[in-house]
């Protein structure tokens, strides 16, 4: 096994904390980390097939790739801080709120 | 010289993983952000290792913004969080 | 390897040994203000003798300085994040540990 | 005068403009709404001039930075970037006119430039044909959606735009695993090379796996809809309107692109019939949902649910024929819902309240709205001579030739439904509230009745206009198969 | 023994990064929680590293461990004033049934996605080649600015109006908490004064190093907005005649520029941003000096929440 596909499945398996954790959580904050996991994770797998190996140089396009995907991802969660905080002002609770109770 | 810079790396890798351990057993809200500063150091000393080891100048360039955001974080965490924390009587 | 090698491997790995004192000190140390003796002195230091070590390596002065701009970083910011928190720490009204 | 016309990169355009104008916006709140209504004109007529430029050149390509696939990026429109382009360039133009009544002084200074950098994405996403490109603007597309749903600031409103947010960013992710395993697999982010040298391994089903389940999710296909009726419904109705009609179309653009460019030819009839059995699924769960609300902004957010799941019938039919439906249906269903959802909102506005069963001699007060309702509803029932009769006929066609006698059951069934729940929403307008009128009714300004009727309008013309448009939708043969 | 050593850091290495996203997941206490996501930031850097990815390694620290850390540890601040309760989370989630079906769910999905990455050639080059044979012309000679800014631009033009973006949705939303804050204090306001100029030198350093080396405009604009967060941080304000349309022109800036120049390239070369070679490195030069600006603004303007002049609203 080559280090590259060692940090590939670290990058497979951060994903799937990231999405566990996204689905089983029921506090906003902790979701917001769950998908920021989940995003490493995604780069993990990007940026390992892209290493230096037998044949080729390093790629560059898959680390220009992450480099955009960490500035959406800062973006994002600056969104979603926001959005939590203001859902707590207005529920008292950082948690969404149930089906039943929405609809009524 | 090369082999010591690695296992000087490796060495402080493992001793990120024991500061970890300070992050999560706390128990004040100080005693994590602290423990985090460590780790912070430690990965600066690790990325200067590096670049010694790989011959890799920029990684100099890494160190040093994460000496400077390390700070900037921990200065947001002094001014915006502390103040407000409770349980910070309960030790261990 | 010649003597600033060797000299260079001592000073590393000195610096190595306060990163674990350090560690130690944040694991084993009561409270909140010995820990921050702990992280500020021997990781400070720690950084510091790396630091030394490393700069014998380089041939640059450029470098070197670099090297010495990162540590003078970590000594500041240790110094003042770390009295910062003991100073919000006794607000807080967290006593120091007495033995 | 023609090759003025014609030498005009009007793609650049849809993109550049909307871009433009939302920082300027943003900038100068001032002129802000003189500026969102002229660029909703411009659109239009660009849309008018990419589609002239397609009928004589054929396909559209321009290779950014000059560098072309697979190092550079491409614009690419096709049949079907032109249909999606057209529903943005309309129910855009009447949103627009819509929100500048709708909003007051205060949130239209937040809503105008959120707005345009929403158009700006759809455009965006709609012209492009390389993965990673295709992510960033569905991420653009989703905050800008995400921050509009939250916009009135109430509590259903930004519980529904988180619960949004989440999902649209699992999708996203998701996706971008996707686009992650078939570069590293086959080396390419541009749909037509990837096509070219795409092999059935693992990483391929895998990501094509990926890919479906976050798309879906983010189009809101059953059982992946939840989201949808919170979301839909809190929102503010313009926003709503814009949401049904073209947001979860994109992430369907998107799957419909990679299916027939890419997935299609090696995923097969498994895959294929089981998307069509979801579809089947959102129709029979999504119209008796509907049916059972008591709200109205509920009921139309069900409806589109039920909606969605006639345009994944034509996967398991996989016909041009069937394809072309698809197109249809998806206009006119832009149409159509962004019609009901204005209106909804006039309904909402002016009454404060959307219970369906106080609607309340709603026709004799708000004549326009209800008639653009009705028209509405009259074109996703899929009655003569609206387009979504000519989208369901070509699809029931299809079916039958095929001998998909379950399909075509399924379908009349949907109708049926649907017709359900408009006349139960139709038949309240008629009748007197149980309860005795307590709210004071608010002046509803005429451009608001009028939009909601002209875009309704729209989907009945489509019945007219649609079959000569058909051959509109064949440029550059998406559908044969066989890629570009 | 070197292979070895160096199997041994990535080993421990990946250990460490998974182990400290699963704690920071799984702690109810949302103050370790983000403790640990900053701690798993610093080592996703090491990581970086380790993968030859060095930019990648640069903007994870400056974004991913910095900025991010920043904004999380002040949400956490505001909740805590807003809902002293909500920064624990007691609220629980699935169980029963449900979990299990649902972790089961996810092993195969772990099992699916783990299969897909482990039958990946090995060998596959992806576009690096034809980005080396192409970069004498891209204007740089670091190749991840040539395919951020110049083969694959437009990205990056759609990114920096994400993050705008983003600022717009926050401000629309309009958070209203007050922060009672103390006095900055000398030790404070002396640090300040001696990292906030350091860390505009090292911003227009990440800035000019780009074009050869890791390095470039969101690292830049991070660094930029560290400073900017670290003002706020010791009770400098933006003066209100600068709070209106300046800061809104200086949100914009980079955008508006790299739109237009979307436009004059099209105008002029008949493609849209297309660089020619002997221009394309000055060129990039002020489309990142711009882009640094406004990066730098908007992070500090998504720290401070709502727009400025409106906080206590």
């Amino acid at each position: 096994m080559s280090v590259a596909l060692f940090y590939a499945l670290a990058g497979a398996g951060l994903f799937s904390i990231g999405l566990h954790a996204l689905l089983v959580h029921r506090h906003l904050l902790r979701k917001i980390l769950a998908v920021n996991v989940m995003g490493s994770g995604v780069f993990l797998v990007l940026a390992a097939m892209a290493a230096p190996n037998a044949i080729a140089l390093s790629d560059p396009v898959p680390h220009a790739m992450i480099i955009t995907g960490i500035v959406v991802a800062v973006a994002a969660t600056a969104l979603a801080l926001v959005l939590m905080l203001k859902l707590t002002a207005e529920t008292g609770q950082a948690v969404l709120p149930g089906r039943e109770e929405e609809n009524s | 010289m090369q082999t010591l810079l690695f296992t000087l790396v490796l060495f402080l890798i493992l001793n990120l993983g024991v500061g970890m351990w300070r992050v999560l057993r706390g128990p004040t809200t100080a005693d994590r952000m602290l423990a985090a500063q460590l780790l912070g150091t430690t990965a600066v000393a690790i990325l200067l290792l590096l670049a010694e080891a790989t011959g890799s100048a920029a990684l100099r360039d890494v160190a040093l913004v994460l000496a400077l955001l390390a700070t900037v974080t921990a200065v947001a965490f002094v001014r915006r969080t502390l103040p407000y924390s409770e349980n910070a009587n309960d030790d261990e | 390897m010649t003597t600033s090698d060797y000299l260079s491997a001592a000073l590393l790995t000195t610096g190595g040994l306060f990163f674990l004192a350090g560690t130690f000190g944040l694991l084993r140390f009561p409270d909140v203000f010995t820990r921050l003796h702990a992280l500020t002195k021997a990781d400070n230091v720690g950084l510091g003798l790396t630091v030394a070590g490393l700069a014998l390596q380089v041939d640059s002065w450029a470098v070197a300085g670099k090297l010495l701009l990162i540590w003078l970083l970590a000594l500041l910011a240790g110094a003042t994040v770390s009295y910062l928190i003991a100073q919000g720490a006794l607000r807080l009204g967290i006593r120091p540990w007495k033995r | 005068m023609t090759d003025v016309w014609m030498g005009v990169p009007w793609a650049v355009i849809l993109i550049v403009l909307p871009l433009a104008a939302a920082m300027t916006a943003f900038v100068w709140p001032r002129i802000s709404q003189l500026l969102v209504l002229g660029c909703s004109l411009v659109i239009v007529l660009a849309v008018t001039g990419l589609a002239l430029q397609l009928w004589y050149h054929g396909v559209f390509h321009h290779a950014l930075g000059g560098w072309g696939a697979p190092l550079g990026i491409e614009l690419y429109a096709d049949g079907l970037s032109l249909v999606l382009l057209a529903a943005t360039g309309l129910v855009g133009a009447g949103v627009s006119v819509y929100a500048s009544a709708y909003f007051s002084v205060e949130e239209k200074r937040r809503f105008w430039p959120i707005w345009l950098f929403l158009l700006a994405a759809l455009n965006a996403l709609f012209l492009s044909a390389d993965l990673f490109n295709l992510y960033v603007t569905l991420e653009l597309m989703g905050l800008a959606a995400v921050a509009l749903t939250a916009l009135p600031g109430s509590r259903d409103a930004l519980a529904g735009a988180a619960r949004y947010l989440f999902v649209s960013l699992l999708g996203s992710l998701a996706y971008l695993l996707g686009v992650a395993l078939l570069y590293h697999a086959f080396g390419s982010l541009d749909i037509a090379v990837l096509a070219e040298r795409l092999r059935p391994v693992p990483a391929a089903w895998v990501a094509l796996g990926l890919m479906s389940a976050g798309l879906l999710l983010k189009t809101a296909l059953f059982p992946l809809h939840f989201w949808l009726p919170p979301a839909h419904s809190s929102a503010p109705s313009p926003v709503s309107a814009v949401l049904s009609a073209l947001v979860i179309k994109a992430s369907l653009y998107i799957l419909l692109r990679l299916w027939i460019m890419l997935f299609g030819p090696f995923a097969g009839d498994g895959v294929a019939a089981f998307l069509g059995l979801l579809g089947v699924a959102a129709i029979l769960w999504g119209s008796v949902q509907a049916l059972r609300q008591t709200r109205l902004k509920l009921l139309v957010a069900y409806s589109t649910v039920a909606q969605i799941g006639y345009l994944f019938l034509a996967f398991p039919l996989a016909t041009v024929a069937s394809w072309n439906a698809t197109m249809v249906l998806l206009l006119s269903h832009a149409l159509a819902k962004s019609a009901m959802f204005l209106a909804a909102g006039n309904f909402l506005n002016f009454g404060g309240h959307d219970r369906i069963a106080d609607l309340d001699h709603i026709v004799q007060r708000l004549p326009l709205s209800a008639f653009a309702f009705a028209l509405a509803g009259v074109s996703l029932m899929g009655l003569p001579p609206s387009g979504g009769f000519i989208g369901k006929w070509l699809l029931l066609e299809a079916a039958l030739v095929q001998g998909r006698w379950d399909l075509a059951a399924v379908m009349l069934l949907g109708g049926l439904l649907t017709a359900a729940y408009v006349f139960k929403v139709l038949g309240k307008s008629f009748t007197q509230a149980d309860v005795a009128c307590t709210y004071q009714p608010k002046e509803i300004p005429a451009r608001m009745q009028w939009v909601a009727l002209i875009l309704a309008c729209g989907a009945i013309l489509l019945g007219f206009g649609g079959t000569p448009l058909l051959p509109l939708l064949e440029i550059g043969v998406p559908f044969d198969g066989s890629g570009p | 023994m070197e292979t070895l050593i160096s199997w041994a850091i990535d080993v421990a290495l990946v250990l460490l990064v998974v182990s400290l996203a699963w704690r920071a997941l799984a702690s109810t206490d949302l103050f370790k929680a983000i403790v640990l996501f900053i701690a798993f930031g610093l080592v996703l850097t090491l990581v970086w590293v380790r993968l030859n990815a060095t930019d990648v390694a640069l903007a994870e620290a400056a974004i991913g461990a910095g900025v991010t850390g920043a904004l999380l540890l002040a949400a956490y601040a505001k909740l805590r004033a807003t809902s002293p309760d909500a920064i624990v989370d007691r609220a629980g989630g699935i169980s029963g049934i449900g979990a299990i079906s649902l972790l089961i769910l996810i092993l195969l999905v772990a099992a699916a996605l783990g299969y897909a990455v482990w039958t990946l050639p090995s060998d596959y080059a992806g576009l690096g080649k034809e980005v080396a044979a192409n970069l004498d012309q891209s204007g740089v000679s670091n190749p991840v600015t040539a395919v951020l800014l110049n083969f694959r631009g437009y990205d990056t033009l759609l990114e920096i109006m994400v993050l705008l973006l983003a600022l717009l949705g926050a401000w629309s939303l309009g958070i209203t908490i007050p922060r009672p804050e103390a006095a900055p204090g000398l030790v404070l306001d002396t640090l300040s004064r001696l990292l906030v100029p350091l860390l505009i030198l090292v911003a227009a350093y990440l800035l000019w190093v780009g074009a050869h080396a890791p390095g470039g405009a969101f690292q830049a604009g991070a660094v930029l907005a560290a400073a900017g967060v670290l003002m706020l941080l010791s009770g400098r304000e933006l003066p209100a005649a600068l709070a209106t349309w300046p800061l809104r022109l200086a949100l914009v800036l980079g955008p508006a520029t790299f739109l237009m120049l979307a436009v004059i390239t099209l105008i002029l070369e008949g493609r849209v941003l297309k660089l020619s070679p002997e221009w394309a490195g000055r060129l990039i030069l002020i489309i990142e000096t711009t882009a640094t600006i406004s990066i730098g603004v908007t992070l500090t303007a998504l720290f401070m929440g709502a727009p400025p002049g409106e906080e206590d609203r």
